[in-house]
């Protein structure tokens, strides 16, 4: 089979071409077909379904497919199913009509019965991706190119999930044993941990974790051939460093550019920056449902009286965030929802402007003229500048007498003070990846119990509230489903469970002559890219 | 003659090695006010402690109250004013709209006060198990020892932050942000104590064996009292020295570790968080934010640095 | 009488200070002659060791030789340059020190240091210079030297060690030994073994030896003169039998005093009281004017030069300054 | 001599131990593992699942015995981060680190050696002072500034060496080397500098000290008076009674080289087990962490041991004795 011998040649003649490009320091476009990307960290495993991680899959994205895609601007787009929907006869099945003449790298046909068993993987026990799959029953293959979803219910918005499930070879996963995703109790390392065979564009020709992974050009890949035929992918973690190697030339593409070096580089020659809007929203949240704070000097619970809530949102500058925390990129935003996702509305995104003597007012009418003094945690290596903003806030509190201590940590101690709850006011991002409103309620909105509720680190609880969100799940009316958004978000909004600040920006900066769109999901794919030279 | 009359302290005749005071005697002053080196960097160090110490009185705003920033300050060049507010600053403003000239007084007030307590710790802590180690020998002395060889092993930076790591887990939530500063100084003086206890062991062990020693024990003095009288004077010189290069140490240890990601809360910057900070705008044009911090984390450090070293010649009566 | 081996002119040493400059050495002359053995005593500080150092170059700076002239058979070489006085230490003049414990490099063997020495002044071959230092270390009584020339210096007990040096000392067949106070610092038994094979094998090869010792009793056994400083200059020096049962200084009358009459030696002067003092304390006239049961006006005034008294006896003091302005005040 | 080597093998493992105690114990504290390793859909059930099947929930004596169990089988477990067996991680990552700690310790033993013993004889000279204000420069910034600093001017600025990584590596086998191509011994010049000036500097000013001190010796005196050339004196008298303490705390100064990796490795992007520990920190990966402080404790030891033996050879008087002392 010629499509097993080709890529083998052409991966040591590409090995010798990556070891030129890299010796030519700053060269100029060289090898203009050859993409060295950057970013802050590795994908943590080839395993598709084995970790649910936005640089895992944005990796795996090149070398595995999808059934459907996320385009640019947020939509579905076909993958290897080229039309989906609702089975006419039964609102509980999805039926995904299968691309034709797809085949994996080691040359094997992709099938129906490659979706089946990806699908089921993904919902193994060892699975990460398995609680997007929550309400699956079962898959079927109905024919070679037809796939069956059996859902335990009607769901409408099930399609939306399945942006980030890989599919996979069910002979090649048997062969390599490797039916499911590795299980950390077990002891041994998968195989499919650093081997991979995808239907994707590219294939693996070098993995080395956290150092370098290189992908070649797929030559039988489906779609219409790229421009880059190799990714050099290195992650470097420091800022300093992943800027300072774009300046020296010696990457093309650095996907996590800090805000403060954006204008920078836009300025220097020989260097240009993509930015565009990301699929995410950085707020605050505060303990609103417990009787006492944990880490209050006041009795009770200040965060229960809407007045403070309401005085802390005027106290929130979110314009000069933006101005001077940001450089200007993000966008503030009244609402805890991106601009992409379904529910979104220009009214729900406005916000107020920062009014603080009204705020004081509001403080003493609820009991705390003098304030009173509690503990805001925020990550420090988790969102754009997410310490900065804290901080900024912090200062606007202590304006209106609220006496803020900042805890600044890395994200493993910061998530589980909020899984736990054991935080009274902490900074959360969200990101949507099914793009409906729905996402957000089940996790942030919803009271804790079950699958739903795990993020409401707001303790927020309303039983009617709960009732639609549950509803929402199964409504196939699509009108009456965005009606039902709507509601649930006036009364969220009425009640300030959240504390919005903004939606993050986006940043790729690149070499000159390279062009790059941002990817709302952070996930750009580098057949995405063109060569203007 | 080539001699004034009834000059009294004089240095040709060898003395006692050791004892402090007479180690500070004006030999060493004189030979302080004659080292351009030890002057200058002497000066250095007084003007940044006491510019640091006196930082509520000298610094124009109060970096450390979040209150008093305006945002829209941030990014103020040196020199300039604001294009938003129109507010002036000497040294520019960070991205907080912190004032960089009272955050430099303000956080070196802070490290030198980490730098401080954590030699002191370290020393009290060295200086003690030193000298019961060396005074009581036997299993004592081999268990302490021991003990610094374990914790030799741990490198102190790695020490350090295991230690706040602890220290996290065993405060309770509202109380880690006050704490984090003192778990900062435990972590960094228990990183650094071996040196103190090795030096004091060795002294203490020669001390101990000597007569006046000896005939203070046989007339029963208590152990304690002969350590802190005879023995304890004899091994400050040194100590003093690892002491001043520790202080030189201690300040840049923090600075590591926050940049690690440990350290005094963002709200609060030290020199090192303010360098660490600073570090992010190298390539973005704010070179204000790292340039001022970073040259006053070199002058402390330095002038530290040089004093100690000066004072290690210095004290080192076979040098002279 | 023939040209002295060596002759030290006003020979005078100053250690710059920040409080002025000290003269540790004040205007000292003496010669040694060929093969003779000269004593030199006074107490700790009185300025023998930097003499001894002054000779052989190797005052420590900021010291410095600041008068006088040091002359090797007639040849100055108080002002050779650093490679050319190389050439004289170990060679011409060879050198023992105190401590024999520290005088020895602990990572070099006996072997090794003592062929060094030899091959660097005497250019014989490896060979030729290990039989010369065996021949040595058995000369110098370290029994079954072929055997433990190859040990480490710490495999020696410390009056097998001063043997060591003092082979060491001779291992290029100098004219002068200085040795300065080679017995100090071991014990009282073996202290007599060293100082006589210091003596005989120096007699035997026809060096000069310049012993420099605070211990009286020793001079007294071995030396052919004595010269007795104070205070950095010189108070007496003399034939060692005229100067011992005839003191004429009143210093080197009370040094004669301390002469260790049982087992142990004194180390300071019982018999007059005070002390020696400091550098830059000291009184004008006779420095040792304050403690001098014999002084008078002239002494408190008037610096005393040595003053020949016959004999190759010289003195400094005023009692025997005949020809001075002003007669002795005590009756 | 072989009773004295076995003992301190068995002092050593006894330190391992300690180190792996207190390693072990300490984890518990810098964070949830599960919470990162699981994706931000998955429910308390599930991270309670995962958390029983990792045996978090079991008593700490328990999982301490089966960590040492396995350990000493030289099995660490899967990294939580990275699902490689941790052993074949570390491995993978060992030469990177020893190569660039043996290359910034090699040159911060030269040059600290070479001006160490310079200044000590130019104790007046104003190259000496000069040189020894300088290096203290060196002890006065933190690592990841000057690493940055460098980077900025040599790689940004220059474009003379590259910014991060190892460059391309040639692979023997059973060890990646970046030796052998230019890129990867471009590559070793930054990270090693900034690793190696901080040792580079305390060496230094060690010889300096110990040599200032060895100057004064007696025998260093007695060799002079013996008319050996300064040549002699100088360097095969008083350096070699120099290093023996030199190298005892040189060879400890190894084992903090490799600590202070962590920071060199992150500002370069250097794939070594600094990095890589850093990393886990971040991710509370407990089995890499716990792997890599246990390798640390062994690197030590090893190294302590290394000196030891060293120092005995060096030193004639820690040697058994060959004849009894006597007259």
């Amino acid at each position: 089979m010629t499509f097993d011998r080709l890529p083998k040649a052409r991966r040591s003649a590409a090995l010798l071409g990556g070891a030129a490009v890299a010796l030519a320091l700053g060269a100029a476009s060289a090898g203009a077909e050859t993409i060295r990307w950057a970013r802050v960290g590795d994908a943590l495993t080839l395993d598709p379904h084995a970790q649910n991680e936005g640089p895992t899959h944005a990796l795996n994205h090149h070398i595995y497919e999808t059934l459907v895609g996320r385009a640019t601007d947020g939509t579905l787009t076909p993958r290897l199913a080229t039309e989906w929907g609702i089975h006419p006869d039964d609102d509980t099945i999805w039926v995904f009509e299968l691309r034709e003449g797809v085949t994996f790298h080691d040359g094997t046909p992709f099938e129906a019965d490659d979706v089946v068993f990806s699908l089921e993987r993904a919902m193994a026990e060892t699975s990460d991706m398995k609680g997007l799959h929550g309400a699956v029953e079962s898959v079927e293959a109905v024919d070679e190119h037809t796939v069956h979803v059996q859902m335990e219910g009607p769901a409408p918005l099930y399609v939306q999930n399945l942006t980030n499930t890989f599919i996979m070879n069910r002979e090649w996963a048997e062969e390599h044993d490797v039916e499911e995703p590795q299980d950390f109790a077990g002891g041994e390392e998968s195989y499919a941990v650093r081997n991979a065979n995808g239907t994707g564009p590219y294939t693996v020709a070098e993995r080395d974790p956290e150092v370098r992974t290189v992908l070649e050009y797929f030559g039988d890949h489906w779609a219409e051939t790229p421009e880059v035929s190799e990714i050099i992918y290195t992650p470097i973690a420091e800022d300093a460093t992943r800027v300072a190697a774009l300046l020296s030339g010696e990457v093309d593409i650095v996907q996590d550019v800090p805000v403060q070096d954006i204008q920078r580089l836009q300025e220097t020659d020989g260097i240009t920056v993509e930015t565009g809007p990301e699929n995410r929203v950085i707020f605050f949240a505060y303990d609103m449902g417990s009787d006492e704070l944990q880490t209050a000097n006041v009795e009770g619970n200040p965060f229960a009286d809407p007045l403070v809530r309401e005085a802390m949102h005027l106290a929130l500058d979110r314009d000069a965030i933006r101005q001077v925390v940001m450089r200007g990129q993000s966008l503030p935003t009244g609402v805890t929802m991106p601009p992409f996702v379904n529910g979104w509305t220009e009214e729900l995104d406005e916000y107020p402007q920062p009014d603080y003597e009204r705020a004081q007012e509001l403080l003493a009418e609820a009991g705390y003229p003098d304030g009173f003094e509690v503990t805001l945690h925020t990550p420090n290596d988790r969102y754009l500048n997410d310490e900065a903003i804290s901080q900024a806030y912090v200062g606007m509190l202590d304006r209106i007498g609220i006496d803020v201590n900042l805890v600044s940590q890395t994200r493993s101690l910061h998530f589980p003070l909020i899984q736990n709850r054991e935080t009274d006011f902490y900074l959360l991002g969200w990101g949507v990846p099914t793009f409906d409103s729905q996402y957000i309620f089940d996790f942030l909105v919803h009271s804790t119990e079950g699958a739903r509720g795990g993020w409401n680190g707001s303790r927020y609880s309303n039983p009617e509230l709960d009732q639609k969100i549950e509803a929402l799940a199964t409504e196939t009316d699509l009108e009456a489903r965005n009606e039902m958004i709507a509601e649930i978000w006036a009364q969220v909004q009425e009640d300030r469970v959240f504390l919005p600040v903004h939606n993050q920006l986006l940043a790729y900066a690149m070499r000159e002559g390279i062009s790059l769109p941002v990817h709302p999901e952070n996930q750009p794919s580098m057949t995405d890219v063109s060569f203007e030279d | 003659m080539a001699r004034t009359d009834h000059e009294t302290a004089a240095a040709s005749t060898p003395r006692p090695p050791g004892r402090l005071y007479r180690a500070w005697d004006s030999d060493l002053a004189h030979a302080f006010r004659t080292s351009p080196v030890a002057l200058v960097a002497g000066i250095v160090a007084v003007v940044i402690i006491l510019a640091a110490a006196l930082a509520p009185w000298i610094a124009p705003h109060d970096p450390f109250d979040p209150g008093s920033l305006v945002l829209m300050d941030g990014f103020t060049p040196p020199m300039t004013e604001n294009e938003f507010t129109g507010n002036f600053y000497l040294l520019g403003t960070d991205d907080q709209g912190r004032d960089v000239f009272s955050a430099i007084l303000y956080g070196a007030r802070l490290s030198l006060f980490v730098g401080f307590s954590a030699v002191l710790f370290a020393m009290v802590l060295g200086v003690t198990l030193g000298l019961i180690a060396g005074y009581r020998g036997g299993w004592v002395d081999s268990l302490l020892m021991r003990i610094a060889d374990v914790q030799l092993t741990f490198p102190s930076i790695l020490i350090a932050l295991l230690i706040f790591g602890v220290a996290r887990g065993f405060i309770p939530p509202g109380y880690r942000e006050a704490m984090a500063i003192w778990v900062l100084i435990v972590a960094i003086g228990l990183s650094d104590w071996v040196q103190y206890a090795r030096v004091v062991r060795g002294a203490t062990m020669v001390e101990k064996s000597k007569e006046y020693v000896q005939a203070a024990r046989v007339i029963g003095a208590h152990p304690a009292k002969i350590l802190a009288r005879h023995i304890l004077p004899n091994v400050m010189g040194p100590v003093l020295v690892i002491g001043t290069i520790g202080l030189a140490l201690a300040i840049i240890a923090e600075a590591t570790l926050s940049f690690l990601g440990v350290g005094v809360p963002p709200t609060q910057p030290s020199l090192g968080t303010l360098i660490r900070i600073g570090q992010g705008f190298l390539f973005s044009g704010e070179w204000w934010i790292l340039l001022f911090p970073a040259l006053a984390l070199l002058a402390l450090a330095l002038s530290v640095n040089l004093l100690g070293d000066w004072l290690r010649d210095a004290l080192n009566p076979r040098l002279r | 009488m023939a040209e002295p081996l060596l002759s030290v002119r006003d020979l005078v040493v100053e250690f710059p200070t920040r409080r002025g400059t000290l003269r540790a050495i004040d205007r000292i002359s003496f010669d040694i002659r060929e093969g003779e053995v000269l004593g030199m005593v006074g107490e700790s500080g009185a300025g023998k060791s930097i003499t001894g150092n002054a000779i052989i170059g190797l005052i420590e700076p900021p010291g410095r030789i600041a008068g006088g002239e040091i002359l090797l058979k007639g040849t100055r070489i108080d002002d050779l340059p650093p490679e050319k006085m190389r050439r004289i230490r170990g060679r011409r003049i060879g050198m023992v020190f105190q401590d024999p414990l520290t005088s020895l490099n602990p990572l070099y063997t006996v072997a090794e240091q003592i062929i060094e020495t030899i091959r660097t002044h005497l250019g014989v071959s490896e060979r030729e210079a290990r039989e010369r230092a065996v021949a040595l270390l058995d000369r110098v009584g370290i029994p079954a030297a072929r055997r433990r020339i190859d040990d480490y210096p710490h495999h020696f007990s410390g009056g097998m060690r001063q043997r060591v040096v003092i082979a060491l000392a001779l291992c290029a067949e100098p004219e002068l030994v200085i040795a300065d106070e080679p017995t100090t610092a071991l014990d009282v038994s073996v202290q007599a073994q060293i100082i006589d094979v210091l003596k005989e094998i120096c007699a035997e090869r026809g060096a000069a030896v310049m012993l420099i010792t605070h211990d009286m009793g020793v001079i007294a056994e071995t030396a052919d003169r004595v010269a007795v400083l104070y205070a950095g200059r010189m108070a007496e020096i003399g034939p060692v039998r005229d100067v011992v049962q005839d003191a004429e200084h009143p210093y080197t009358r009370g040094l004669m005093g301390s002469i260790p009459t049982l087992t142990h030696a004194h180390d300071r002067l019982t018999q007059i009281p005070g002390a020696m003092p400091r550098l830059d304390n000291i009184p004008q006239g006779c420095a040792f004017n304050p403690r001098c049961p014999e002084a008078f006006d002239r002494c408190r005034v008037e610096r005393p030069d040595p003053i020949g008294r016959g004999g190759g006896r010289r003195v400094a003091c005023w009692l025997y300054d005949r020809a001075g302005v002003k007669e002795a005040g005590n009756g | 001599m072989l009773a004295y080597i076995l003992r301190r093998l068995l002092q050593s493992v006894v330190v391992m131990m300690v180190v792996a105690l207190v390693s072990f114990s300490l984890f518990r504290f810098v964070g949830d593992p599960v919470s990162t390793m699981l994706g931000q859909e998955a429910t308390v059930a599930d991270r309670e699942a995962l958390r029983e099947r990792l045996g978090l929930n079991d008593p700490f004596v328990v999982q301490f015995a089966d960590f040492v169990t396995r350990a000493v089988q030289g099995d660490f477990g899967i990294s939580y981060r990275l699902q490689q067996p941790v052993t074949d991680l570390i491995l993978s990552r060992l030469p990177a680190t020893l190569e660039l700690a043996a290359i910034s310790g090699i040159f911060a033993f030269v040059l600290g050696l070479g001006l160490g013993v310079y200044t000590a004889l130019k104790r007046r000279g104003w190259l000496s002072n000069a040189i020894m204000t300088a290096s203290l420069i060196g002890v006065s910034l933190p690592t990841f500034l000057i690493g940055v600093l460098l980077i900025w001017i040599f790689a940004v600025e220059l474009q003379w060496l590259p910014s991060f990584g190892r460059g391309e590596v040639v692979d023997l086998g059973w060890w990646r080397t970046g030796l052998l191509t230019p890129s990867g011994r471009a590559s070793l010049v930054l990270p090693a500098v900034t690793l190696g000036l901080y040792q580079m500097t305390l060496i230094m000013r060690l010889v300096r000290a110990e040599m200032l001190e060895v100057l004064r010796a007696d025998y260093i005196k007695f060799a002079r008076a013996r008319g050996l050339s300064d040549r002699a004196v100088n360097f095969g008298h008083a350096l070699k009674n120099t290093l023996v303490p030199v190298i005892t705390i040189t060879g400890l100064q190894l084992g903090s080289i490799i600590a202070f990796a962590i920071i060199t490795e992150t500002v370069f992007q250097w794939p070594g087990v600094g990095a890589l520990f850093i990393n886990s920190v971040q991710f509370v990966d407990v089995p890499v962490m716990a792997a890599y402080l246990v390798l640390i404790a062994l690197v030590f030891v090893v190294i302590n041991l290394i000196v030891d033996l060293l120092y005995y050879v060096v030193d004639p008087r820690l040697r058994a004795d060959r004849g009894a002392a006597g007259h």
